[in-house]
């Protein structure tokens, strides 16, 4: 038997498949197509403080290889969370992470204090590229002083342990990351959405309705890739890799480069079986290859 | 919800196709099994990154262990969908979203479909199954072109009364189908309508339907990421307890009343 | 007869439609399959002052949609350049651009200074994404002040009109674009490539012999005008949109979004034609549109 | 260079397929008319983003307006080209590089072709034309099965004689071609050797080259971005009067002599 789990010191997760916040919903929407205990664990769409309306549709756009949403974030908001749907996931055996956005810092820890109190929760995920409406709609994650500030207050208050969640649109990710560590971050996940834009020639409108989306699947693969290889050099926490993963060979070049776990997201949607596909393939790759324990890939990229 | 099934094997075991117009029958028992009017599947139009998500088609009739779709080429995912031959298998996701309902006294009373161009998909279904309750609905069918109601025949072969109109006049009724509709108002008092097609076409039916009292079910159209409710990409304007919504019309609809339905300009 | 030409102010071009950097060769690779007269103008591989070996293979990969390259920038140098290619353009009736390149800032000035005695070049192009060996290999591109200072020094000694290209690899793409038009750019293009990486799952090894390579196609075209949208809000210089340009449709969606020219790269390779069937395939869309000017579609983005 | 030509439209007239093996015939008369034993041509694999480039393949035989291209499935864009079918179009660009080079004695000397798997495919055009001048190559064919040697009775039919080999021992020598052609060394003395497979193969035929004094040529391989030395992708080291360089081996190659090829292990 391989063992396909992975130790991330506050977390032993059972394998490296997580499902990516945004993309399977509150994990249930899923549950008619794989059985959610043998995930390694799944992140729920993204939790504000308050409910939100999102933005206006048209709210997705196909491009090649890849998605453009703006959904903005729509959502019940925490206190629904953990009234209607927490009680329905607390069943599950696998690691639920909340998606933590805020329109503002104190939003942020707002939404963590009031999670602290719920059972069923594993980890907290705090997505850093939510716009900034004080700040005139700047995301924390693109400079390092809001990435550590945000970081350092949620820590302060969280009861569990906190994945920071990396923007890409960013000079250098390493430094980002470098700050998330410092502020106490005790895992970092990358990468958020790509920004974006699409066209619509004959009305000469932006196709979504919010003009501007974050761009992901496999077209952002390689930039994702070269992202997570750039941070693992520098941190001592662990990395999750996210972007554009659809098979295992995907996930496997994000693991051999030094990632601990990966987050399907955009592949869900076009097969609501992909991350278990994923895990399964990637214990024949280990078979295969007379791999025994799925610790002994990561990080063995031979440069 | 939990009735949703991926059938990664539906056989194709049919295609037909009038000009850009396809129809293709395809064996997936149980999707056959639980799939009601106004219902759809999402299909997997490539196994490639490229084009990646799937594209949501409404569920055209069923028969046994079979279910038809009927689509119009009009982009790279149809383009590749048309190309497959019987024989081959499709990857499917379904049945999706909440159908059409009508009332018990459907039997005895005037019921009308109104279908625009690809938008007469979901009706046939619909007519089947009012048939099958003994109704006999009064079927509107308008396209462009003559080219654009291929399906006419199908719905008379059932013995169903059918009014065509064509933009150009090439066949049936010179003018919109809502016109055509409009005007054979002087002979029917349908006691319900349901209609798919082109927004504009449907906001025209929404209005008469409101203005005479004639309750009327709509199936929307969006772009959608997933079409089982993870993705919140669907969301239309709906009218809830709370005022107004984005709902998401995969899970909700795709088929909404008049009462619901936000008619508006595309939000910009 | 619709008017496809672009007034840049300094320079008229027959039709926006450039052919980029290191996708055309020196130009006449593409004589056996389209006539270069035909073309708003190309840039030709990125020059250096010296001969450069280039990294060793493997130098591509291919993508989801996309390219990821490591050439290297292997060339002839600038001498070279002047005796053997140069004299076969001089008989083309077309913007001949000359993309700059420089391990330090006194190369870019170098290439500059030896090419204004050199008849037949129209326009300088300063590819400011070259990783400068002294600065440790990052690229003034990804800086605002090292962005000013190269296009400073080359303003100070071009004889002839300057375009900064400029590194979508940033958090803040119209700070840079500022800080090159603050230094008396004439123009801006972008993107150059965006930052990926590739692994190879049975050896482990990064596909590219390099490890890090850019990423270009259709994959990126989102992101590229995205940047885009952002840059021509702020800046009174033109801008030529590049990034993924394969069809009309894709030119167009950069015109309207404001881009007076665009250059098409990686089609180039697909499809040796696909500049001149843009060209067509643009007259088309005005012809349908009514459109009489291709000007009068510049910048017209309906928000 | 500038007899290159973009043939949009080489029409698709044979097809033929063992296992993973395929031979498409198609007709294109200009790069039919140009075409050199060794040249290669440029293939669009699909219309879509994806995948993105154009694939090389040899050319492998011509015949009045028409060249063969004789390949194997191992990826997506060779899977795409295999579902084409006869009648179809396909979008290609050719003849490219420069290929094989024999010496006026040829007609009267051992000439041997080696090729391993699929690299026999540019091979069978050499020994067309060395036919064709009168020479008699000796053939060496080795693949890992017997199914990876598909092409034996074509070489057999047109009068070659032919040795094959297969890894599993399932037909002929058992064991590499290349110990083979060791093996048959002792009753042959070639004067030239011409050779496309794995690089392994090609290596260990360039240390028998070399040791005999025997000329060689070897046709190589690399990703390749354009195909018609626009991208510098498709690079090799190749000696040159100033030392070593990276060359574009679809302009000076893919066909190179033993004493240009710079063996070595692949760059990293
Ligand atoms: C619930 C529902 C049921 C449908 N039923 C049918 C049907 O029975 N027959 C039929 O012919 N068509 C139907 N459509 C429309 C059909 O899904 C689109 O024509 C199809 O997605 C176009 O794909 P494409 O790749 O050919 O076009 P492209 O324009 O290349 O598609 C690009 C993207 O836009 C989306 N898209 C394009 N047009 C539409 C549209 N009108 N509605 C939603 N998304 C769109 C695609 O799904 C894709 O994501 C239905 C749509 C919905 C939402
Ligand atoms: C000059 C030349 C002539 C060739 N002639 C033949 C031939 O006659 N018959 C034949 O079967 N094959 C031939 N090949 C190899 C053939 O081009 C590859 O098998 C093919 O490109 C694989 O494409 P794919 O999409 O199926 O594989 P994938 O692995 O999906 O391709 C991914 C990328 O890698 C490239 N690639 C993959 N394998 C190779 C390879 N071995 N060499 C170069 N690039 C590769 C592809 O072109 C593509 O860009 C030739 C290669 C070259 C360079
Ligand atoms: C429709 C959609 C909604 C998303 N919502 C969120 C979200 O709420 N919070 C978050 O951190 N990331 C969100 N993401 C980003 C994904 O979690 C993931 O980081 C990104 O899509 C890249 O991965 P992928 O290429 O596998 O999709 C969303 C992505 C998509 C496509
Ligand atoms: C093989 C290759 C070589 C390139 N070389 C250069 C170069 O020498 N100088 C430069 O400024 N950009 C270079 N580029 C970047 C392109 O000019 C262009 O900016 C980029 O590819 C994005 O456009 P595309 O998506 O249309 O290819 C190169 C791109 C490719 C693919
Ligand atoms: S299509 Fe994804 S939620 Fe409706
Ligand atoms: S393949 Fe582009 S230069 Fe050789």
């Amino acid at each position: 038997m391989i063992d396909l789990s992975v130790d991330f010191g506050f977390i032993k997760l059972k394998n490296p498949v997580l499902a990516a916040s945004g993309t399977f919903g509150y994990g249930i929407e899923f549950s008619p197509f794989i059985d959610l205990n043998k995930l390694g664990g799944f992140v729920v769409k993204g939790l504000y403080y308050s409910p939100r309306p999102g933005n206006p549709p048209q709210r997705l756009v196909e491009t090649p290889s890849g998605l453009i949403n703006a959904i903005g974030l729509q959502g019940i908001g925490v206190k629904k969370f953990a009234e209607d749907i927490l009680p329905q996931l607390r069943k599950y055996q696998t690691a639920i992470i909340v998606n933590v956005c805020g329109e503002t810092e104190e939003e942020y820890a707002k939404v963590v204090d009031f999670l602290n109190k719920e059972d069923g929760v594993s980890l907290y995920e705090i997505n850093i590229s939510c716009p900034n409406v004080k700040k005139g709609g700047l995301c924390p994650a693109q400079n390092p002083e809001s990435t550590y500030s945000v970081v350092h207050l949620v820590k302060e208050v969280s009861a569990r342990p906190v994945i920071t969640k990396l923007s890409p649109n960013v000079t250098d990710i390493v430094e980002i990351a470098l700050s998330a560590q410092e502020a106490g971050s005790d895992a970092i996940s990358l990468v958020n959405t790509f920004l974006a834009m699409a066209i619509d020639v004959e009305t000469r409108r932006p196709k979504l309705a919010n003009t501007l989306g974050g761009l992901s699947g496999p077209a952002i693969k390689p930039l994702a890739l070269r992202m997570v290889y750039q941070v693992v050099k520098h941190l001592n926490i662990p990395v999750i890799g996210i972007g554009g993963i659809m098979t295992d060979q995907d996930a496997l070049e994000f693991l051999i480069a030094g990632a601990r776990a990966v987050q399907v997201g955009t592949a869900n949607f076009v097969d609501p079986e992909a991350t278990l596909k994923i895990i399964q393939d990637i214990q024949r790759y280990c078979e295969l290859n007379k791999i025994n324990r799925i610790e002994d890939i990561i990080g063995t990229l031979n440069e | 919800m939990f009735d949703i099934l991926k059938d990664p094997h539906a056989l194709i075991t049919h295609k037909e196709h009038w000009k850009d117009y396809y129809l293709f029958t395809l064996e997936s028992p149980i999707i056959a099994s639980r799939a009601q009017p106004g219902q759809f599947i999402m299909v997997r139009v490539s196994s490639l990154p490229y084009p990646l998500l799937r594209r949501p088609f409404s569920i055209h009739s069923v028969g046994g262990k079979k279910i038809e779709i009927f689509f119009q080429k009009s982009g790279v995912g149809t383009s590749l969908l048309s190309n497959k031959i019987t024989g081959d298998f499709m990857d499917i996701i379904g049945p999706l979203g909440k159908g059409f309902s009508w009332s018990q006294h459907s039997k005895t009373q005037d019921i009308v479909l109104i279908g625009g161009g690809r938008g007469i998909a979901p009706l046939y279904f619909l007519a089947q199954k009012l048939h099958s309750v003994g109704a006999a609905p009064k079927i509107f069918y308008g396209g462009n072109t003559k080219d654009d109601i291929p399906l006419k025949e199908k719905f008379e072969q059932k013995g169903f009364e059918i009014y065509c109109s064509t933009d150009d006049g090439s066949f049936g009724f010179r003018g919109l189908i809502t016109d055509c509709f409009k005007d054979q108002l002087k002979n029917l008092t349908p006691k319900q309508i349901f209609a798919c097609g082109p927004e504009p076409m449907m906001k025209a039916i929404y209005q008469v339907a409101v203005r005479k009292g004639i309750p009327a079910e709509f199936s929307l159209e969006s772009v959608m990421g997933c079409g089982f409710g993870a993705c919140w990409g669907c969301v239309k304007k709906i009218k809830t307890k709370e005022g107004t919504e984005w709902i998401k019309i995969c899970e909700e609809g795709p088929v909404f009343s008049s009462f619901e339905i936000v008619w508006e300009e595309q939000e910009k």
